[in-house]
């Protein structure tokens, strides 16, 4: 079992004056690593992961970022409303949901997107949501990234902060309750960690010790707050002991790290263990979403010292040193993933709009008396002039 | 047939319904050994054991939170929340979450599960234990709301409630948990969900009622019968939302007035939708001003309860008023 | 006087609010350096410094429950929360604490203090960006409630709602922040709270809106105007509770018709209310059924928003219809 | 300074299987005391506070210890509706109560009217609010024991739990923007540990540094819930790691301890270290109010050791060992409280109820044009008959 606690506390009342961790190193001091600087496998470390895993990995997170890319040309364009994605985070994102089982369940926060791909969801259906048409699985009827993978074993993202973690801890408890064998992971941020979510989810997981993987992605920032504004201690993992729920810090930006960290955690909580929090030490390259500018409130410079601690850098120079990778493959898949986005976005661009009816459907599993009503009132009624 | 309160009948429903279907469980602060801080839930545990009658930690939003997780699982979960005034730490889970689930995913997912929580005032319970927030959760789309009062309707509406496909919340006028009595059917029957009641009638004025206030309006329907002879039409809601108008547009145009009881505060309360909904639909028939007797818009007071609930001594000059006008 | 938009006045009243008063103070997620996701804070944290302008850890409950223990201490706190939709995980705080501290302590302690946030649709925000939730701080006892529909009100509005004795719920309309634009006054002044305005005179047809919905009541009134020669009055509420009736029953006993225009969904919507209150007031002056035009029963929708929201095309043959009856 | 933290983490994933302290001896095994069995203080520990006080903190506990007694007995008589009392918690109520500074503030969790008497509130004012009646402070508006006391420097008790943590966390917020000299201190139970309202104003407190005293009484249950089930830890003071909280355990039994442990945190956060959390091992000796009956949950064997752990008793053996306390003494003192509540309770029960306009003012400031309404309303209309 890897899984130990990477807590320390602070006896001197708050992090207050401990340096803040805006540098990779600084961030990722004493934490075990398994991607070396120069591209090896540490092999005391290295989970030995099948290579064509580990190539998959690679191809899931080139897509993801490329995608990501090209959303946020599309809402430049005002083509999309909107986007939230994850450049940077790609490793915690893909190699934790690559570590799930296949029966197991994934509660996303918004930056997701890509384990959701990975999970099976076709790339139209992804960018139906994105355009909120009538082939989108959510209707239409949610903001842009705010996607529903049933299908996939993935959750239904909301935007209130938090709540998916309790849902994660209940889902897990009922599987739990009707010997089912599987395990739920909740994504969510360091700015969450604030939330009360946060801890009711940790506090029933520790008690009724459910199979959960919490996931915090410590990416540095809430919107503009820094993470060592969220909280007193120096580090976020630590909040685990106030739960009794095991805990571990982890390099986000090593694939083979969070792999490793991940399965570990599952397989803990999948033979009885219980929940385990697991802080993946990451950082978000872009602004909080389209909406936001980060020059307002971030130094430039913090970024570009982890612009070099890229998780997809580090992955590909692992690969290259496996001799795995060979420029000729990468710029394939690039053109490939180029490809079939325009395609995607065509088609979604090309869909119909969710119809009138569909606004009234799925309020209730019947449709009560008063919104048959009012659904007559709006096909039969007007229809708006072009806003916007 | 056996008589029964409502703590009884509603205890009867869950035991049944646990028998019946498995998914369902319930959780929920001091539901379990001791059986609930009213003791609805007596002896559920002993019969079903700890893994579903569950003692949660204290956090109603964890409870409503995690009962969310069951529901998408596939469980059935019944939460309890001790007192409806201590909703509040659930409500972001109740209402962003459990009401929207099956609108946003598009269908994939749904979130069948029953809130149970005591409701209203008249046990001395001051601010804080004595509150009806049914307006909230009717003024949120995706929920249904429900309050009996009594036990046939309150084990038959349970039972409803429990086999619905949506979130319910279910309210329980903790007034009456043991005056209301009745004959209770010992095995399964149901009462369907968005019917209302016609529990008296009458000619001249209509009421709208639910829960514990439907004791006081049928006293003043026989005080204002007997001293007036005024025929009063007694509708029991039961059903909050969906509500079913169509009984009580009926009435109206038969009668030609309302009058709306509640106990919550009067403004945005729920009688000024019911009001406002026969504005729409029989404005034509109304022949007096349509009539709110409710709580005052004040907190809860403890002293003076019930000088601030609308009892007997209040509705029975609105009914007259409203009949004369 | 100079020409600003909706975040200019209310950025130019927490500004100059703050010089005059020290006990002043603002809080919220990102409204410290970067100055508010929709920047109305924005050059506050540079002029009043980290212990006047506070960025707060993610947690809402936390912002209005130090916001409470400031203002008992004496502070004049104004919170943000980020979007109204987000107000729910500080729901308890605000209707069983802040609603109820002068009530509950005989008036030994209060809680003056002014929630500052952003609601309603038209920004494409969905489910969660879009919501208008000021039915459910109405329907509670102890707040006020207030929605201004440009930069004159919001800026005097918003200096009578920190001058106020009472917690005030102050809700900023986001689809006319920068749309909305007008002279404002540089220096001090107030609108009163609880004092409606007539924006428009007319003699055939009352319509009460406030904040964006306003706009769209206008152009709908200049239509019919010229379409049927229909003469709306229109009546910004401006402060939604404690509600100015006054006004609104003076302009209904002349035109003897009501229209109510919200973006909140229509059951239990605060339009029951004002039509309810219409009803107990000026029944026999109503000579056509008041109508609501409103947000649908649906949670927010994201692609169809326009269709979701009372927007001219629905106003308009509302204007017409109720008119003409 | 005394404070640091007792909490060691359970990283097996929560304390299932730890057994639970349900005796003295496992609850407080590892904790400092001063007053040890033979009644004599530990000279190494001895916070060697003046007689006087000592003495002082006697007469406050048997007086609450006494009032407590009568009230439920008022409550079985049916003179009052309710009473939530403190028995065998006296020393954590009364001896926070007195380490806390003349210009500090107290925020009551319910089981507090010790510390509301102690500090000054006229017994007399404390039995109208039992009464509900026109002269109660609160007006008769709440329910008994939900009483206020500003001119005392202590807050207004309300029902839903956690509440009264966050304010004193912007209460003493606001002091130290103000730099104001004074700290306050919020009550609450073990069970309120696991609301939101803990989370947050841990969260608040450890962030912002604010000088706040969290006083968790942990007496074994909250209503029918055993401690060892709201929470996975081995102790709720660990609680305080996740928060960079200095956090400390201490015998909520004995007087001596307590006064010192809180007192050291008072002068901590005066003298700008920040919050502490502190953990008072104590036991509910009664039910949870005079709405429960404890039989149907709890083992009366385990009633009975803690019986023997009473804090007054451990309190009068101290006093004896000091030869500072006579028989007679101690009888007059039981005398004069009983007359004195005997006299309290009757011009409480004399005393009018609150007017029917008192109903309708304090809702605003101002009483707005609908209250003016209702008012007149309610005092033209007919009365209700009796009711109950
Ligand atoms: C309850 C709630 N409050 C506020 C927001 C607005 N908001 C959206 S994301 C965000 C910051 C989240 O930061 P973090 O948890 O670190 O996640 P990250 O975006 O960094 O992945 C905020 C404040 C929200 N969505 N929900
Ligand atoms: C939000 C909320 N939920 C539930 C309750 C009902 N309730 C009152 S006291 C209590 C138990 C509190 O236990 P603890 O915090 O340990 O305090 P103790 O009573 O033991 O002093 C509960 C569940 C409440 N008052 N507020
Ligand atoms: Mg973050
Ligand atoms: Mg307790």
């Amino acid at each position: 079992m890897q899984v130990d606690s990477g807590g320390q506390n602070n006896h001197g009342g708050g992090a207050h004056g401990v340096p803040a961790p805006r540098t990779p190193e600084a961030s990722l001091a004493g934490i075990a690593r398994v991607i070396r600087d120069d591209g090896t496998a540490d092999p005391a470390e290295d989970p030995r992961l099948p290579l064509a895993l580990v190539k998959s990995l690679y191809v899931a997170m080139v897509r993801t970022r490329l995608i990501d890319e090209r959303l946020v040309t599309l809402q430049r364009q005002g083509r999309i409303g909107f986007h939230i994605g994850s450049l940077g985070e790609e490793a915690t994102i893909l190699a934790s949901a690559a570590a799930m089982r296949p029966q197991d369940w994934i509660f996303p926060c918004y930056r997701e997107f890509g384990a959701l791909l990975w999970r099976g969801m076709p790339l139209q259906a992804y960018f139906d949501n994105m355009f909120g048409n009538a082939n989108d699985p959510a209707k239409g009827r949610q903001m842009p990234d705010h996607y529903t993978g049933k299908p996939y074993h993935f959750g239904s993202v909301s935007s209130p902060i938090g709540t998916q973690m309790t849902q994660a801890v209940g889902f897990a408890w009922a599987a739990k309750l009707r010997k089912d064998d599987l395990v739920t992971s909740a994504y969510f941020g360091e700015g969450a960690t604030s939330s009360s979510e946060f801890h009711t989810a940790m506090n029933f997981a520790g008690v009724f010790k459910t199979p959960t993987v919490m996931l915090c992605r410590n990416n540095g920032w809430a919107i503009s707050v820094p993470s060592e504004k969220q909280s007193a201690t120096r580090t976020f993992a630590e909040k685990g002991i106030a739960y009794g729920v095991p805990a571990v810090r982890c390099d986000g930006n090593d694939v083979l790290a969070v792999y490793k960290t991940v399965r570990a955690a599952v397989e803990f909580a999948a033979a009885g263990g219980g929940p385990t929090l697991i802080e993946l030490m990451t950082y978000r390259l872009s602004g909080h979403s389209t909406s936001d500018d980060p020059r307002a409130y971030r130094a430039e410079g913090e970024v570009e010292g982890w612009r070099k601690a890229d998780p997809l850098l580090r992955l590909r120079k692992h690969l290259e040193t496996l001799g795995a990778l060979t420029d000729a493959e990468d710029a394939q898949l690039r053109a490939d993933t180029d490809a079939e986005i325009k395609a995607c976005v065509e088609a979604a661009e090309a869909a119909p709009k969710p119809s009138l009816e569909s606004m009234f459907e799925g309020v209730y599993a019947e449709k009560p008396w008063h919104l048959r009503e009012q659904e007559r009132e709006c096909i039969e009624g007007p229809r708006p002039k072009a806003h916007h | 047939m056996t008589e029964m309160n409502m703590v009884q009948a509603i205890n009867d429903a869950l035991r049944l319904e646990m028998r019946r279907d498995d998914r369902v469980l319930v959780l929920g602060e001091d539901v379990g050994k001791v059986g609930g801080v009213f003791r609805v839930t007596q002896g559920l545990y002993d019969e079903f054991g700890e893994d579903r009658v569950i003692d949660t930690p204290l956090a109603e939003g964890g409870i409503i939170g995690a009962a969310i997780g069951m529901a998408l699982y596939g469980l059935r979960p019944v939460p309890e929340i001790q007192f409806s005034d201590f909703i509040f730490p659930a409500f972001d889970q109740i209402v962003s979450e459990a009401a929207k689930y099956r609108y946003r995913s598009g269908g994939e997912y749904t979130c069948p599960m029953v809130i149970r929580t005591p409701v209203g005032g008249g046990i001395r319970g001051g601010h804080y234990h004595s509150q009806s927030p049914e307006a909230l959760f009717i003024h949120t789309p995706g929920l249904k709301v429900v309050c009996p009062s009594n036990p046939y309707d309150a084990k038959g509406l349970l039972l409803s409630a429990i086999r619905d496909e949506d979130p319910v919340l279910f309210f329980e006028p903790k007034r009456v948990y043991r005056a209301a009595k009745g004959e209770v059917p010992e095995g399964d029957y149901t009462v369907p969900l968005s019917e209302a009641k016609v529990v008296r009638e009458g000619k001249h004025v209509t009421v709208v009622a639910w829960g514990a206030m439907l004791y006081e309006v049928l006293a003043s329907a026989e005080e204002v019968a007997a001293s007036h002879g005024i025929e009063t039409e007694v509708i029991d809601l039961r059903t909050l939302w969906p509500i079913d108008l169509d009984t009580i547009v009926e009435s109206v145009k038969k009668t030609g007035r309302i009058v709306v009881v509640h106990e919550a505060p009067k403004t945005c309360g729920f009688g000024a939708e019911i009001l406002t909904l026969i504005g729409e639909k029989a404005f034509l028939h109304l022949e007096a001003p349509p009539v709110r007797v409710t709580g005052w818009d004040t907190p809860f007071p403890y002293t003076l309860e019930t000088d601030y609930l609308p009892l007997q001594h209040r509705i029975t000059p609105a009914l007259i008023e409203t009949a004369k006008f």
